[in-house]
């Protein structure tokens, strides 16, 4: 259940202490933009409520209409009439092009390697792209109970990539994430290709100033950034010494196109958008 | 066989049990009476504890969750679950015990309960501090290729409870939309009880055997309960009532506020007809429209 | 896609395939149209080999069978298959190479391919002389009980064709009556052709997406091929041709008179349109009733 | 595919020298009367096509309308309108409760316990009733191929109980079966229930003039002659000294009913009643 996790983090986790002001568009509407243009056309994406399932249906209404859209809920194909609240909402399943039971979606989809781009959210995000959505302190006294994985764990093991959304934050985005729920780059110093992890794991991560990716070594370092924004806006919320690619390019703001698309079409109620 | 009788006959205090549907085909009715006939030491299992299993902690049903994602999907935090688990002791009273697995693993323990093998092997948590977290979660080598795959233990409720659209009255089960881990489950389990918005003639289930999801030789008893999975939805009967899980978020982060959602709509009714009567406008609210799909042949 | 662009393109020598089908959707046309092609040394996979793979041995075709039950249903033996593999050194030529298993044996080493895992476990086997006589089923000991279970390794073929009702034009694939393990050899092979009666607008599978049995994203090719699956059955299309399956018997006897039919009914037609005018009356004698069911609704 | 196994094999395994003159029915009819009257209504049966399909709907035409008919095909709660030719016929699967797939069938139905009753048959039946319908003489350069397993294997291993229907014949009733397909009560001297097999084996092997059954060592013993038949008939065909339990029973001859049913209404053409 994908960003669901963050979703469900959102009341409890810290929040985010906002992108420096950037005029016209918010944060958020520049990370689903973000992640649509991460998407190609004819791609099998496993899609988690949210940013995700705005992200894809932006992608669907521009450059990716043969997106195919998978939840973990079964529905294949889906062409979702009105805004999914849920996973596991009606309008995924009428008019999709199948519906499978989970253990077909986790079997026969994931776990055979049909996917090829997986969307997680998460409370945490470490330096090797560790992603917690389990606990905030001791797992067996926690300060913050989160969600726990759903699908995350099999989605950052068997998603040929993941895409992860997630907003800056000191302690949203800590040197080593308090659990790991779903596997990154490196594990107590074992590197993801000695895990056996069939996936590249996760490839970028969006956040509300800018992009992280791994570099070789599965380290997470800033590759981009959003308009008006300055590495150290995004170095100062991240709690490791964060290095960035040369070059460091910066992405294009949304166009008109993209934003009427997310403020007239695909969520009107700012549902998802809200900061 | 009533609601009542049927959790009166195959729910009993300490039992293994699985109220499943994953978002859609919520037995609420089934986990309401549950709580009305004052039901202990459950272990509840669910690959999402949803509200209905919030509400049962509420109520004091449950001893253990067994579980994968533990949240309000969409709209928050399940804090019933919550406080049983979070700080130094759990709500001031007894810790709730919890086993957690992500939905693959639920899928596989359900899976392997249905086959009747002790395991399922799975590719899956390497890299990750679940199988530190749950000691059940094991490895297995491969006797071909000498990998080590993970495993889960098998899951063999003593109940499971299933929504479904209709069936006819021998349990012959037939569901469509999301299907979930429902066939899984209902094979795993020692006792079935299947809970329908419809009861139909069994010609009606002949008439598209390709529908039919559990057969009746596996289920114990069949209740006709319309409505009975609201706030869930059945695909084809009535939406999800989004607002009412929205809404949750606030009465369940109160005590004070889920104890009276308790006492007015759970242990204020004798049954879901009264639960039913409390809340006039869903019919309205709720109702779907129209999208009936062509037959095909079953000529030969 | 033609069945002669597809089996060209996706089918080679060598390869590892799978014609699934139990009775019902059994492809001949594309076992016929890969005798046409003279493809040679491949490694037939079917749990009931059938008369398509009898005829397949019989045309030079085959290196090796894996299988678990290889007779004519209901009517006698393969006596192709036979000839290759009975008395010292089999048919006087080459003799056919055999890998034994059980129906579950062949239904898990498919669900293991499906999975992409390495094998499959599964309580089977045990005082039987199966596993002597086919070494690669092995044994797992339970990470949890001890107990020691059957193992079968994954099968993933190279190529997968399936016979099916109706498709669309990108593969999403909707069957009804008896599924068979299609589902599973589709998901476990590198490529998949799907070959159908009927092709449909897409709109007419996401009318009823729980019929879908195989989703276009795994499908590599889909064949248009009326009456493709004859003398095996397309239910809803038209009728097992009984008659046709008992005359077998005295054809696959004879190696002349086998040679005669595929001389006739396979090498001396061009395509399956020429198969089908060899045989005028099949339209008749095989035509089904109609027995529709009733649709479901999708509505929200 | 059960009784396949022996359909296949008919027409090579050495066939029955047929019963003594019984008056008014014929050795097979008698043998599906018996094994119908070994079916108690609602029982969950896995059924094979020939006999056992003919013994299954006598029963449900008779003693037995709530048992419920299972296919290895995925069929389930069949109700076939004509006689069905073969295990995947159409008729199974239109009107009936339930269609599955195969690896439903063998791991949620057969492997889960839920076959109460399997039925079998066999080119050869040992002493211990251990099942052979895959090769006559050596398994590498076989006299005879037979079909193999299909389903029976798992059948006898998992059906709660098994009924073996198979004509006599001395060739078909060794001391030892040339390869064991489907096991039994004994495997090279290690009993069934060492062995941790689920179900309780073969428990009657009904044959053309009478019944045979384990005894409480695993070995098989006649337990019951059809009219006329002596117990030195059966012995003759049977390739070890065979015993008698005591008292033997003599089983009654087919009704009235039972023989119109058979001959008009299941199978009027005589495709399964042949001998």
């Amino acid at each position: 259940m994908a960003i669901d996790a963050g979703v469900g983090a959102r009341h409890d986790a810290p929040s985010s202490a906002g992108a420096p002001g950037t005029s016209g568009y918010s944060p958020s509407e520049m990370m689903a933009v973000v992640a649509a243009r991460e998407l190609r056309d004819g791609e099998i994406v496993f899609v988690g409520i949210g940013l995700p399932n705005l992200a894809c249906n932006l992608a669907r209404a521009t450059h990716a209409p043969g997106l195919v859209l998978i939840y973990e809920s079964g529905a294949v194909g889906a062409v979702p009439e009105r805004l999914p609240v849920s996973i596991g909402d009606p309008s995924l399943v009428t008019g999709s092009l199948m519906v499978c039971g989970m253990a077909d979606v986790f079997q026969y989809l994931l776990q055979n390697g049909c996917i090829e781009v997986g969307f997680l959210g998460a409370a945490q995000v470490d330096r090797w792209a560790n992603l917690n959505t389990t606990v905030v302190g001791d797992y067996d006294h926690p300060t913050v109970r989160l969600p726990g994985s759903g699908g995350a764990a099999e989605i950052a093991t068997h998603a040929r990539r993941t895409i992860v959304v997630a907003k800056l934050n000191r302690r949203a985005f800590p040197e080593a994430v308090d659990f790991v729920t779903s596997p990154g780059h490196s594990y107590h110093g074992t590197p993801r290709r000695a895990l056996g992890l069939p996936g590249a794991g996760p490839v970028k991560v969006i956040t509300d100033r800018g992009v992280l990716e791994p570099d070789s070594s599965g380290e997470l370092v800033l590759t981009a950034l959003y308009p008006g924004v300055a590495p150290a806006d995004v170095a100062r919320d991240v709690g490791w010494p964060l290095r960035s690619r040369d070059p460091l390019t910066t992405l294009d703001p949304p166009t008109t196109t993209e934003l009427v698309l997310l403020r007239e079409r695909l969520d009107p109620d700012k549902l998802f958008l809200k900061g | 066989m009533s609601m009542r009788d049927a959790i009166g006959a195959f729910v009993h205090d300490g039992d293994t049990l699985v109220i499943e549907g994953f978002t859609h085909l919520i037995c609420f009715a089934a986990g309401h009476e549950i709580i009305r006939q004052g039901r202990r030491e459950l272990v509840l299992c669910r690959l999402t504890p949803d509200l209905i299993y919030d509400q049962m902690i509420a109520a004091g049903c449950a001893r253990k969750l067994v579980f994968s994602w533990a949240g309000n999907p969409g709209a928050g935090s399940l804090h019933a679950f919550r406080r049983a688990i979070e700080g130094p002791a759990g709500d001031g009273g007894r810790r709730l015990e919890i086993e957690e697995y992500s939905h693959f693993g639920m899928v596989a323990r359900l899976a392997a309960g249905a086959a009747r093998l002790p395991f399922w092997p799975l590719r899956d948590y390497a890299g990750t501090d679940l199988p530190a977290a749950n000691p059940r979660i094991s490895t297995v080598t491969c006797p071909y290729t000498g990998e080590r795959l993970a495993t889960v233990p098998a899951l063999n409720p003593d109940v499971t409870i299933i929504h479904a659209q209709r069936a006819d009255a021998q349990g012959n089960t037939q569901i469509w939309g999301l299907l979930g881990v429902q066939k899984e489950a209902a094979f795993a389990s020692r006792h079935v009880i299947v809970v329908v918005e419809e009861v139909v003639d069994e010609r009606v289930i002949r008439a598209d055997p390709n529908r039919t999801l559990v057969p009746g030789i596996i289920v114990d008893a069949v209740v006709h309960e319309p409505w009975g999975a609201h706030p869930s939805y059945a695909h084809g009967y009535y939406d999800r009532d989004n607002d009412f899980y929205v809404s949750w978020e606030a009465i369940s982060r109160d005590p004070a506020r889920l104890g009276q959602y308790l006492d007015r709509f759970v242990l204020g009714v004798p049954d879901r007809s009264a639960y039913l009567a409390l809340l006039p406008d869903l019919r309205t609210r709720l109702r779907v429209s129209d999208r009936i799909c062509a037959g095909v042949n079953y000529g030969y």
